[in-house]
Parts: C-alpha cells; structure tokens; sequence
C-alpha cells in the first residue's frame, strides 16, 4: 500500500509548475508524439532511422544542460568534457574487455558513471569554491579545452590504456557497437532499428524521469537558486549541495550522449571536446528554450535536423542560412522557439476564431 | 541563556570598522529593537549573524552554540530566519511558489497548500498568489519576503526594516504580527527607523552607531537620552 | 503671481504587459507646489511615477509638462527637461564611486539651465549630506541603504531639476535625515521655486512636505486632500487605510 | 652579458604574450566588461580590422593608416549591429551568445563566399633588431606599445571622461541612467562601437604577422575571453593584471616545456586563479583597496 | 547490364578552417567529372555527383558518409582532407562495405580494403626531401611538427631518416593545432642554429610561423611534405617570407611540363578564381580517372571486382604529374615526387624530380589487402612486424 502511494505521488511530480504541458490534452499529444516515434521505423528507411538515432544521442545532452543551467541557472559551456570522457571511456572498456555477455551494457553504465565522477569532482572543486556565473563557464570551458588539447597530441604508441589507443587528434575508433548478448548469436546494435527503439526509449526514460526531478522537492531549490541563492541559502538550503547534485546528473546525462555518440559510429574524437562543439548544445538549448525539459527537447531535435538539412541542400551558403535563423529566431523568440512558435500558432488561432466570429 | 549572544565582533571593510566589538546578548522570548544612524552597521551586525560576512574578531552565539564559523544554512537550520533590508526573492517565480520553496521543507500535501494559503491570507497577496513575484510591487514584495521568514517557525526571527514603505496602519499590523509571534516563543530582532514601530514591539532597544553599542535599555529611556536624540532621533523623534 | 501649471495628466492608463494599473489618473501639478501622493501598497504609485517619467508607456491618456505632451518623449529627453527622478529602492550605480554617481545627475541639465555651476551644486549636496563626502570615493554598492537613498536624491539634485519626482524617499532614512530631507526640500522650493512631486508613508514628512495630497487606490485618484485637512494627522491616516 | 641576454628574451617573451592577450582582450573587455554582452563574434571583428586594414595597405595605403582605418570600419560594423540585434537581448545576455554566434558563422562564411578563402599578407614592417645573438622582430615591440598605449587611452576614457560615467552607469543601472537624463540607446551603440573597433585595431595590428583566412578570429577568441574573465568585473583593475599573469605563466611555460605546455598552463592557470578568487582579480584587488 | 548512372559521394570541406585546402578538390573532381561524361561517361554510363559540405567537421563526416552510402547509394566516395574526418568516416565504410577514395597526402599506414589512397606518403616525401637536404646544407636538422598524428608520425619518419644517413637533430618542436604565434618557436630554432629546418605545419593558423620567422630575421633552410604543396603559403605571404623552402609535392600548379601546363590551363577555364590548383586537387582529379579505369576494367562498380582489377597490378594512368599506379597491397599511389623550392620572389624552381616513388612501407610491414584486409591504421611503432618482431 505505502509502495503504491509513494508511486502516485512520484507520478504526480510529472506535472509542476516546473514544467510546461500539464492536463489530459499535453499527455495525449504526449502519447501520440510517442506512438508516431515508435511507427516511425516502419515507415522510413535505414538511414533515416539511424540518423535519427543519431539526433536522439545528443538529446540527453541537451536535457542535462537544460537541468544545470535552464533549471539551476549555472551556465556550463564545457558539457563537452563529459561527452568526451565518457565517450573514451566507453572506448577504453569495450576494446579492452570486448563486447560479450553484454559487456558493451556495462560499459556503458560504467563510462556513465565516470563522467558522473568526474563532474562530481569538478562541481565539488567549483560549487563548494563559490565560483558561479561565466567564472563558471570559463573554468568549465577552459576544463574542456584541456581535454581536447591534451587528447590531440597522444597519437604515440605510449599512450594507450590497456590495449586501446588513444590516437590523439585522430581519434579513437574500433570500438563495438552495443550489443545484446542472444543464445543464436550477439545481436550488434548498429544504427537501425534496434538501436532505434533502445535510443527511443532511454530518451522518453530520461524525460520522464527528468520531469520528476524537476518537479520535485529537488527542482524547486533549484530554480530557487537560478532566481537568488542568497535568499535559497536562507531558507535553510545548502545551495552547493543542490547545484553540485544539479551538475552531476546533467553532466552525466552528457556523457551518456558521449557513449551512445560513440558506439553509434564507433569513433570518438578530441575535437568533440573543442570550442565549437562546446557551443552547440548552449546554442541547441538556448534556441529551444532553455527553461522547460520539453522546449530544450523539442527544440535540440529541431536545431540539429534543421541545421543538417541546410547542410545537405544549402551547399557554402548553409552556414550563412545558420547563421540568420539564429540571428532572426532568438531575438523573436525570448522563450525560445518552441514556446515562440507556439503562441505564433494560438495567436493565429485566436484571430481566425476571432474572424470567424465576427 | 541568551538566544543571541556576541561577544567582541569585530568586522572590518579595508579600513572602515563597521562592527567594533559588540557585546549583544538578547533573551529567549524578547522582542528586541536595533537602531542606530544610517550606516551604523545595523545591516552588518545582521550580515555576520546569519554568516553572509565572517567576522574579523569575536563570537557569535546561539542558544548557546558557538556559531561563529557555521555555514548561513546551518544557522538557518538552527531556527534562525531573516528578512532583508533589500528584498529578496525569487522573482520568476510566482508568489505561490516562493511560499512553498519555504515551506516544503516541513510541510507536505494538503497540509502545505493550506499553510500557503493561510500565509498568502495574512500577507494581503491572495490576489497576486499566481503572480510573478518580480511583479510585486516594493511593499508587496517586503510582505512576501516577511511571509518566507515567517514560513521556517524561527526560533529566532530577524527583521531588517520590515515595515519600509508600509502605511501607518500596515506598520502597526506588522507590529501586531510580531507580537504574535513572539507570543508563540519566538524571539525577535529587528532593524528599523519607524520609531512607532518600535515603540509598539520593543521589549529592549540597542542603540548602534559608528559600529558600537550606543546606548541600551527601554523604548523610553532611549527616546529620552539626548545622546541618542543628538545623533539620530532629531527633534520630532519622541513618536 | 500666477502659478502656471507644470505638470499635467489626462486620463492617464499605464501597467505591465497589458495589465492595467494606472486605470484614468488626473492630476495637475502648479509650478513651485510640493504635492504628495500616498495610498497602500501595490495601488500604482511607484507606476505612476514611471509614467510621469516615462520609463513605462503610458497606454492612454497623456502626460503634460509645461503645456507640451510628453507621449512621444523618451525619458532621457523628459530629464533633460528638468525632471529629477527618485526611484523607489534607491538604484545607485553599484560599481562606481559616490563622486561618480553624482555626475551622472549632471546629465539632466544638459541644456545648461541651471544657475550655479557644477562644483557650486556638488559643493551644496554634500552640504546637505555629508556623509556623502565622506564617503565620496566608496562604491555605491557597499554603502548602507540610507546612505544610498541621500546619494540617490543628491544625485538628482547635481542636475538643478526644476522638478523633482521622489518615490518613498524617506524609506530606510534616520529619523533625524528624514527631517533633514524634508527642510531641505522646503528649503529649495521657497529658494528655487522648484516643484516636489513625491509619494510618502512616513506621515510625519507628509505633513512636513505636502501643501496639497493625491489620494490613489487601485490606479485611480480617489481624494485630493488641501493643506487644511493635512494639518489633522488622523485624518491623512485615515486616507492612507482606505 | 648572457643572463641579461636571458633576461631580455624572457622579457620579450612574455611581453609578447602579454600584447597578443591584452590586444586581443580589449574589446571583449568592454562589450563583455561592460555591457554584459557574450559576443562570439568578436573574431570576426578582428577578422574585420585585418582584412579592412590589409586591402587598404595593398591599396598603397600607409600601415598606421590601414589599421586606423581597419579599427574604424569594425567599429562602425559593431554599432550597426547594435542596432539591428544586439539592443533587443540587453534583459537577456545570455542569449546573446547564440545570437553573435550566428553571426559570427555569418561573417567567417560570408567571407568565404564573397572574398575567398584566403588573403594575401602585407609582410610585417620594421625588421628585426639583435640582441645577445638573438633576432627579434621590431614590429613585436611596437605590438607591446600598443597593447600598453590602449590601455592607458581606455583607462581615460572610462574613468576621466564623461563618455565614461555614463556609459558605466548605463551598464549597470540603464533605466535609472535612461530617467537621468542619459541616451543610454547612443551610450550602448558608441561602447558596443568601441569594443568592436578595439578588436578591429587588434586585428589590423596582427595582419601583417598572421595568416588571412576568414577563419583567423578563432585563433584570438579563447584567449580573449579567458583574461577578461580572469580579470574579472572591472576592465581596468582587471584586465591588464589577468593578462600579465597570464603572459608570464604562458612564457615561462612554453620556453620550459614547448607550446603544448604553454597552452595547457594557461587554461590550468586559468582555472586554478578563478577557484582562489571567485571573483576574478578586480573582486581581489578591490577587497584589498577598500 | 546495369544502365543507369554511376553515383559518386563528394564529401569535401567547402567551409571552416581546412577550405583553403579543399575547395580545388571539389572542382578536381568535378572537372574530371565534366571531361569524362562529355566523352561518353564510364562504360557509357553517366557519372553522377553527390556533394555534400563537411564544414571541416567530423560528425558531417559521420552523417553523410551514411548518407551516401545508405540513401544516395553511391557507388563510390571521394572524401575527407584530415585524417581525423578520414578516421571518423572509415568505421562506416567498413560497416556499409563501401569504397572511399581518399585523395590527400596523410601521414599514412591506413591498410583497409575499403578505401583507396591517391595522396603522397611520408616514404615518398620524406626519403627524398631529406637526404637532398642533408647532402645540400648540413646533417644537423631540428623539426617543427604539428602536434598530433600527422605531425608526430612524420616527424618520427625525418627523425629516422636523419639518423640512417648519419645526421642528428638539432631540435624537435611539436606545435598545438591552432597555434599562431611563434616568438618562442623561433628563437629556440635560433639558438639550436640547425643547418636546415623541417615544417611540418598544418591548418592556417600555423602558417603564421613563416611570416613572423623573417620579421625576426631567422633565415634558414626550409624543409616540408605539407607546406606550399597543400596550403600554397607562397602565394598567401609576401616574398619573401618563404624564401628557401624546398618541397616535395606529388604535383603543384607550377610543374612546367607540357601535359601539366594543359591541365593548369583547363582547370582555369573552367575554375577561372581558382586561387592555386594545390596538389589534393590533382590527386582528387586523378583519383576520377582511375577509378573510370577500374570500373571499365571490371566492367562492374561492385567492390570486389574493382579490388580484383586493382590486385592486377597494372591499374595505371599518365597524370599531370607523370605516370602513377595503384599498389595492390595497400590500394596506396605511386607518385612522380618533385622537389620544389621557393625562390626569393616566392617563384617556384624544380631543383629535383623524382619518377614513380612507390608507396612501399605499408606493404613492407605486413599490409597486404590482397590476402587480407586488417582495416586498421599502422604507424611506425606499430604495425604488424612490429608486433611480430
Ligand atoms: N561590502 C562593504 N564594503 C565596504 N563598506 C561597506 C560594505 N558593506 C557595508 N559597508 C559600510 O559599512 C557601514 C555599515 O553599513 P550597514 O549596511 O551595516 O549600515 P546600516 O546600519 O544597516 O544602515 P542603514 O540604516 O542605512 O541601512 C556603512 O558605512 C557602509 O558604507
Ligand atoms: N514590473 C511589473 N510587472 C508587472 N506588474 C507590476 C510590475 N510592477 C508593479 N506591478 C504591479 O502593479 C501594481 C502597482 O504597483 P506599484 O509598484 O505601482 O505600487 P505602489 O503603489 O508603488 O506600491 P508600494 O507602496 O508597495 O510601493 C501592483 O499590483 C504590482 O503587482
Ligand atoms: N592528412 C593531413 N594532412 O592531415
Ligand atoms: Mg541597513
Ligand atoms: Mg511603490
């Protein structure tokens, strides 16, 4: 019986006033969205499921970001450090002990969990020194850039862990794919359909579970912080706990992009740890709208296949297209563009009802 | 045993002396006013209470523990609550949330939505409960930062001017308030220049000026000390 | 001698995001008066003053400065008129000196009305508080608040307005300054002629001040009260309890 | 003879350093210091100045001139932008990141496209001068002197001008600023003008030493923003001390142990200052000064 | 049988830091491209691009090198410049069994059936330059490197080089990608006072490196397997910054023979603001050709009958730059290297060529894709006699 209240009141954290979308009509679009993702494959081809795949893996970025700094207003603009650690961990594990009995599950758990490490490490070193604000972002990014420096000039044979590589600036590849162990044969989760649903369902998981948080006990002390850690502080909150807390999960939601970046296409780099990548998710989750779980989600998606698609159809000209939307977009759209889009749309509606009316 | 003792604070800003070895000791269960010129060090003397300055030289005690070094949260844990000169609070946030942000802690469910409702009642901000608290205006806001004070059950309440801005009749109800709450037990220091205020509330009243104890004693025999009238009060100031 | 009227407003509607709080204020303000205005909290006085300044558009209506609407004039332009603005909360540059906060002020006599120099002015606003001068090279910021109040009304005052817009300026203030500030306010008036226009809880500065009173509740004028009534100190708090 | 031989390269070296990180921070100082603005695009301002300041050179333009003029053009670039975009974000700066980095994206492939992708170099002037058996490039010491000279110029400006005072108060409190009497939309265009044409002088000043590709700008911008952050609030209490800090560890560490060492050191440098003053060196030197 | 189009991928960078470099490859490929449809396409049938802009970013890389191979499903893909972008492509070559042309001198060892190489190797480069500049100005070298794979590896290569022909290293300096100023760099060659200079500089802040040595006044003799030749700095700085640097380059735009003069001469009609026709644009041009070769040989695009014509050992055309032919045990190229040196004025002299230099390393240490395909990268010290040994 107490399990099952304690299970209630967890799901009621699913909506809160953290939280934008609440009510029968956001979790039916909820279910609809879901039910079209997973027919989604039935539908489309190889490449087309893999590449989506592929947009799914930055996503647990963006989600984290939006945590640290949507929710605890702590702007990180090194979450590629996390990305990289735990994408060569990822590397380093699986080439060293190999794919079997589902080994590949528990390197990525483990490499996960190193990134988590890590940034428990880092927060404990920034939030419990008092550094906040863009001191904040500069040591994390300056933290990022380390990495990327010092991963690049370790092409020697001297540098390896174990029997992998780390192969500096080239990067380290020949790493398995996930892989299920099955009784007829392991099943490689090469960018397709498994992979697909697996992505899918951790992504919808953390989502979830990251509205729970958010909702929570938890995410209210830290949006107090965003808003004033004097006053949270003063309230009987020791705000270095919660921001550090903060940090850790999102930066570890970081590195699970990096191990799902990396078994998605065997490789892993020091350049994703470098400034440009270092930008990309603060311009994913500042474009979708960086308060609210759904907005950073939605929008991550639509930044990437957009931009991608410049890519493909813009030719030299794509990287200006960019640059405009960007440059149009964010001055338009304070709350971003999912939330701009959308009052686009009801605004639209109410003068059509408006009209009809008349 | 004191609720609030200091014993020699000093606080030093570069070279200014602020806060020159004060001895402060207030009882459990007083009401107790702290006056004193701009500047004096009023805000100061609260500042290193709750640990947002660390002082240079002293003691700080507190229902006799030494709190000298404890983090502002633990002391606030301690039952130690604070309303700011300046208010703060969490602007985009609404009114209802700030409450709750306060309250959550020792409250949940049903019974923390109704002591939120309860407060919002007292603080005149039932109307603006789904308001941004940014959007308060200055009083509205003072009231709100009054009632996330309030929301911990202090042991030990500290108020930095709460009725600024007030109209006479909401400074004797924030007054009425605080006898209230002092019947309930809890002790109270507050900072203010409204001498009705204090004349309303003060068991004991601690002049501070130039970061030392001025003067000390009753409502009355401050307002009668022509010291205090000198530095401070001005003609008018037997309210 | 008769007095022109200085200030002026029509029917005047302003508030936040197209929630009205100022909902039809008149009022008019004659040259050389000292005018309060007083009401509870939240009715919209701090709101008004924004309007009358014109950090925030009004939404209808109009304000009126010597004849002349000010709907199409930016605030800077407004201060250069020679309105002097007094916010509530003080609002000092917190990062720059006190010396350097007061030169700021100087802005609102771009046009060079005023009859004293510079030096003259600063000379008499640390006259008029001279903790400022002694605190003339410590950032704002970590000043206490009532010495942040003086330096924000000083600041005003570097600029020789010929009307001054005070929002609660008594608030946080020693009782013994606030005095101070009173006399010196009346002191200038019958001095410069210059116009107060202020909002006050403190009764005592009210009565001290005020030769006419606006009463506001929920964004409107709802009592004007003349210096007869303003002498019986129950009555004003009587208006301030609505 | 050879330890002050020694002495001189050391102090060549870091000298070096410390002009290519106070040139290189000087507009950042003042669009980031003062307004609060995150402006990734200021690579392509210096971009700007060096390409503005190199066609005129080709053009048989004298050098000092080119660079005056690449400075003046970057800065009319910057107000112009301002205007269009920037003053619509100051009640959201961290937005601005995004929005100046699309035009920094903007501006390097617009470059690309309409000018190619590389421009021929100018040379560098002055020649070389020896000291201790050593070759040292004369135009590196004009780089100090400039670096030096534009700090002293901002420092007037900021704090014996009128421009100054105002452009500080309207960065910090703009709507008081604004109800005093203040243009404070004209104080934003000429300080955001005056960062961008300091980045522009920075990159006229490089030109001549430094590859032109339209993607030069990134060689400046780490750098940059790691010494006004290091620096801290105040442009001018901080801005010259993080940079002199950091010029030296940057030296000490590359003659010592090569490049890689030195850029390692200067970020580890620069995270290991910020966790000893959380508030970067002006939070430091004003606590002291107070 | 099959009638319809051949598809190629071309994933180039057009934008970001490696453009300089790269955009001529497109419009190699894209001549070749013109010049073979016009005449009746492969086998009579049409050539077909499919471009894509890498943005000088390896996860572009990653996209459309799927892209390619599971949408567009190109027969064959011509991609990258860095190695890095080369890594970050290869796992997803090897997953989908495509076939990649990569058309760039690289620091190499790449042994993987999947992939072809037209650019220029170290032992091709290096067992040239650096005896000539060895015998021509002294034994004692100091090498400037960028610091990661290509510049270490090829760095190792002139370290050994220099010591199997009796010299010794004067110093040996490895530069951070990305690093533009050289104050220190340069005065540490001062005082090594090497008889000549190895650069092994890559990516455009680097090149800074020449400009500010003159102005120091350090003039020493220039060697390098990447410069000029890639990244044309002669024709980006002024003279006389480069002065007395020699090159060995598989092809540059200056090679003064007849066939070389004709292609220049083309390319120029067609790409009339091409800045300089660097020598991965030749190779890219090449690459075209060989490939119409293989596949009319197979009269098939399928990979293993293309792999097959290649084990021949003939698979061989006369290109600007002379003969070259593909190695079947590393599908690496032979190339005519010539010894470029810049002159005062930045004009360029050819003290030195050399005919058909083959790409033997790779199969001198044990890659031989015609018995297996390891698709792995080897380096100097690490490669399978290494590891046999
Ligand atoms: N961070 C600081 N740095 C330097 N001086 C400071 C700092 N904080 C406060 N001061 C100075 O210390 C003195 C005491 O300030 P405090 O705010 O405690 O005064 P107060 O008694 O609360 O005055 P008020 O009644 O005006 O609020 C003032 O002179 C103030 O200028
Ligand atoms: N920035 C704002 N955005 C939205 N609403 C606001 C804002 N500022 C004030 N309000 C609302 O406008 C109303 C009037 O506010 P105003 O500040 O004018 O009151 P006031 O009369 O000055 O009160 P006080 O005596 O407390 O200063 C209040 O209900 C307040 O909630
Ligand atoms: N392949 C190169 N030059 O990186
Ligand atoms: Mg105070
Ligand atoms: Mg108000």
């Amino acid at each position: 019986m107490p399990s099952h209240s304690s299970l209630g009141s967890a799901l009621r954290l699913l909506e809160g006033p953290q939280t934008l979308g609440k009510g029968p009509a956001f979790w039916s679009g909820f279910v609809v969205v879901l039910a079209l993702a997973c027919i989604y494959p039935l539908f489309a081809d190889g490449y087309d499921v893999g590449n989506n795949v592929y947009f799914f893996n930055w996503a647990f970025m963006a989600l984290g970001l939006s945590l640290i700094w949507g929710y605890g207003g702590a702007l990180s603009f090194g979450q590629t450090a996390f990305f990289g650690v735990a994408g060569y961990a990822y590397g380093v594990l699986t080439i060293n002990f190999g794919d079997a009995y589902g080994f590949t599950f528990v390197s990525l758990v483990l490499a996960t969990l190193i990134a988590a490490l890590f940034a428990a490490v880092l927060g404990y070193f920034l939030f419990f020194g008092r550094i906040s604000g863009v001191f904040l972002g500069i040591v994390t990014l300056s933290v990022t850039l380390v990495l990327e420096r010092f991963m690049s000039q370790t092409a020697g044979p001297e540098w390896h862990i174990g029997s992998a590589r780390l192969n500096g600036f080239n990067g380290m590849g020949n790493m398995p794919s996930l892989t299920i162990p099955w009784p007829g044969g392991d099943v490689v989760l090469y960018p397709d359909v498994p992979l697909y649903y697996l992505t899918l369902a951790l992504l919808v998981l953390v989502y979830l579970a990251l509205r729970m948080v958010v909702n929570s006990r938890f995410g209210n002390v830290l949006v107090a912080i965003r808003e004033n850690p004097q006053r949270a502080e003063m309230l009987g909150y020791d705000i270095r706990r919660y921001q550090l807390g903060g940090f850790v999960v999102g930066s570890a939601l970081a590195g699970l992009s990096g191990v799902l970046y990396t078994a998605w296409g065997n490789y892993i780099t020091p350049s994703s740890m470098g400034m440009t990548q270092a930008a990309l998710p603060i311009v994913w989750v500042a474009v979708g709208g960086r308060s609210d779980l759904t907005t950073t989600l939605l929008g991550t998606l639509l930044v990437l296949a957009g931009f991608q698609a410049l890519t493909i159809y813009g030719s030299q000209y794509a990287l200006v297209a960019m640059g405009f939307l960007l440059v149009v977009t964010v001055p338009a759209a304070p709350s971003g563009i999912i939330i701009g889009i959308g009052s686009l749309f009801s605004r639209g509606l109410k003068r059509r009802k408006a009209r009809e009316a008349r | 045993m004191a609720i609030l003792q200091t014993r020699g604070l000093d606080k030093w800003f570069g070279g200014l002396h602020v806060t020159d070895n004060v001895d402060f000791s207030m009882q459990p269960g007083e009401v107790h006013c702290l006056i004193g010129p701009n500047g004096a060090g009023k805000s100061t003397f609260f500042r290193l209470v709750l640990g947002e300055h660390l002082p240079n030289g002293g003691a700080i005690l507190y229902d006799g523990a030494d709190i000298t070094r404890a983090k502002s949260y633990q002391r606030i844990r301690r039952g130690i609550s604070v309303k700011f000169q300046v208010p703060g609070i969490f602007k985009a946030l609404k009114v209802r949330q700030n409450l709750q942000i306060a309250l959550q802690d020792h409250l949940s469910g049903h019974s923390l939505n109704e002591e939120i409702d309860r407060l919002l009642e007292f603080l005149k901000l039932k109307d603006a409960a789904g308001q941004l608290a940014g959007s308060l205006s200055h009083g509205q806001k003072q009231w709100l930062e009054i009632g996330m004070a309030i929301a911990l059950k202090p042991k030990l309440l500290l108020l930095d001017e709460p009725t600024a801005g007030m109209t006479p009749d909401e400074t004797h109800a924030t007054g009425e308030m605080v006898q209230a709450l002092n019947a309930d037990g809890v002790s109270v220091l507050a900072v203010e220049h409204d001498m009705a205020f204090v004349r309303q509330i003060a068991q004991r009243v601690t002049v501070l000026h130039f970061g030392r104890v001025f003067a000390q004693g009753t409502i009355d025999e401050i307002v009668a000390d022509e010291r205090v009238a000198a530095i401070y009060l001005g003609e008018t100031g037997h309210a | 001698m008769r007095r022109e009227v200085l200030l002026e407003t029509i029917g005047l509607w302003s508030g936040y995001g197209g929630k009205p709080v100022l909902q039809g204020v008149d009022l008019d303000i004659l040259e050389g008066q000292i005018v309060a205005v007083i009401g509870r909290n939240g009715v919209g006085k701090s709101t008004l003053m924004k309007s009358l300044i014109g950090l925030l558009p009004c939404d209808r209506g109009s304000v009126l400065f010597r004849g002349e609407t000010l709907d199409a004039v930016p605030a800077h332009r407004r201060a250069r008129l020679g309105i002097g603005y007094v916010p509530q909360g003080r609002d000092v540059f917190p990062r720059m000196s006190v010396a350097e906060n007061l030169l700021v002020g100087r802005s609102i006599d771009a046009g060079g009305r005023g009859e004293t120099s510079v030096a003259e002015r600063l000379e008499q606003v640390y006259g008029y508080f001279p903790i400022l001068k002694e605190r003339r090279n410590q950032r704002a910021g970590t000043l206490s608040g009532g010495q942040q109040q003086q330096l924000a009304i000083g600041r005003v005052l570097i600029g020789a307005p010929s009307l001054i817009l005070l929002d609660e300026p008594s608030e946080g203030i020693q009782p013994n300054i606030v005095q101070d500030i009173a006399r010196i306010m009346v002191e200038l008036n019958e001095k410069t002629g210059i116009t107060v226009v202020f909002v006050e809880q403190n009764l005592d500065m009210i009565r001290a001040m005020a030769q006419r009173c606006y009463v506001m509740d929920k964004g409107r004028i709802t009592a004007e009260i003349g210096a007869d009534v303003l002498e019986d100190r129950d009555a004003v708090r009587r208006y301030l309890a609505v | 003879m050879d330890f002050l031989s020694s002495l001189f390269s050391f102090a060549y070296q870091a000298g070096d350093a410390f002009a290519f990180l106070v040139l290189s921070a000087c507009g950042l100082a003042v669009i980031f210091g003062m307004m609060g603005v995150i402006n990734l695009a200021h690579g392509e301002f210096i971009l700007c100045g060096a390409y503005v300041s190199t066609s005129a050179t080709h053009l048989g333009v004298p050098l000092p001139v080119s660079i005056l003029l690449g400075t003046l053009v970057a800065g009319a670039v910057g107000m112009l932008l301002e205007r269009a975009i920037i003053r619509h974000l100051y009640d959201r700066p961290l937005d601005t990141i995004v929005v100046t980095w699309g035009v920094s994206m903007i501006a390097t492939q617009g470059t690309l496209i309409l000018l190619g992708s590389t421009m021929q170099g100018t040379g560098t002037p002055f020649g070389s001068i020896e000291v201790g058996g050593y070759g040292y490039s004369v135009y590196r010491l004009v780089l100090m002197a400039a670096a030096v000279a534009t700090l002293a110029v901002l420092w007037l400006i900021f704090t014996r001008t009128r421009f100054g005072i105002l452009a500080r108060a309207t960065i910090q409190v703009p709507h008081i600023a604004e109800a005093l009497g203040v243009n404070t939309s004209l104080v934003y265009s000429l300080t955001f003008g005056l960062g961008a044409g300091l980045a522009g002088l920075c990159g006229g000043l490089y030109a001549p030493t430094m590859t032109l590709v339209p993607t030069m700008g990134s060689a400046f911008v780490v750098e940059a923003f790691v010494t006004v952050v290091v620096g801290g609030a105040d442009i001018f209490l901080g801005t010259a001390p993080a940079a002199a800090i950091l010029a030296v560890v940057k030296a000490a560490l590359t003659s010592w142990e090569g490049q890689l060492a030195g850029q390692i050191g200067l970020l580890v440098a620069v995270i290991i200052v910020i966790r000893v003053l959380p508030r970067g060196l002006t939070g430091f030197i004003l606590r002291e000064r107070a | 049988e099959e009638k319809g189009p051949i598809k190629m991928g071309v994933l180039e960078d057009q934008s970001g830091d490696f453009a300089v470099a790269t955009i001529g490859k497109v419009h190699g490929i894209q001549l070749a491209a013109d010049e073979i449809n016009a005449a009746g396409g492969i086998d009579g049938r049409k050539l077909e691009l499919d471009i894509y802009d890498t943005q000088s970013d390896n996860r572009r890389y990653q996209e459309f090198m799927r892209r390619v191979l599971q949408r567009d499903k190109v027969d064959v893909v011509f991609a990258g410049f860095s190695s890095a972008s080369r890594e970050a492509y290869r796992p997803i070559v090897d997953q989908f069994k495509g076939l990649a042309f990569y058309n760039n001198q690289y620091e190499g060892g790449v042994c993987d059936a999947n992939m072809i190489v037209t650019g220029a190797v170290p032992e091709q480069q290096f067992s040239t330059l650096i005896p000539y500049m060895m015998e021509k100005f002294g034994k004692n070298v100091y090498t400037i490197a960028a610091d990661y794979n290509f510049g270490q590896i090829s760095a190792e290569w002139v370290r050994d080089i220099v010591k199997e022909n009796g010299g010794t290293m004067a110093g040996e300096e490895f530069i951070p990608l990305g690093v533009s100023q050289f104050s220190q760099t340069i005065q540490n060659i001062q005082k090594a006072k090497p008889d000549f200079l190895v650069t092994l500089l890559v990516g455009t802040a680097q090149a800074s490196y020449y400009e500010q040595a003159v102005s120091a006044n350090l003039h020493v003799p220039m060697a390098s397997s990447v410069n000029v030749g890639q990244g044309y700095e002669h024709k980006r700085f002024k003279p006389p910054s480069l002065a007395n640097m020699y090159v060995t380059t598989n092809w540059i735009e200056e090679v003064d023979n007849p066939a070389s003069k004709a292609f220049v001469e083309k390319w120029h009609k067609k790409f009339p603001d091409e800045p300089y026709i660097n020598q991965e644009a030749e190779n890219s041009y090449i690459a075209v050709y060989l490939y119409k070769q293989m596949v009319e040989r197979a009269h098939s695009t399928d990979h293993d009958a293309i792999r097959k014509v290649i084990a021949e050992g003939d698979v061989c055309m006369d290109a600007p730059e002379g003969h070259v032919c593909i190695d079947p045990k590393s599908q690496h190229m032979s190339h005519t290297i010539y010894l470029a040196k810049v002159n005062e004025d930045h004009s360029i002299s050819f003290p030195k060529v050399w005919d058909d230099i083959k790409p033997y390393w790779l199969g001198e240490v044990g890659c031989d894709l015609t018995k297996e395909n390891p698709e792995a990268q080897y380096t100097p010290s690490d490669n399978p006699k290494k590891s046999g040994g």
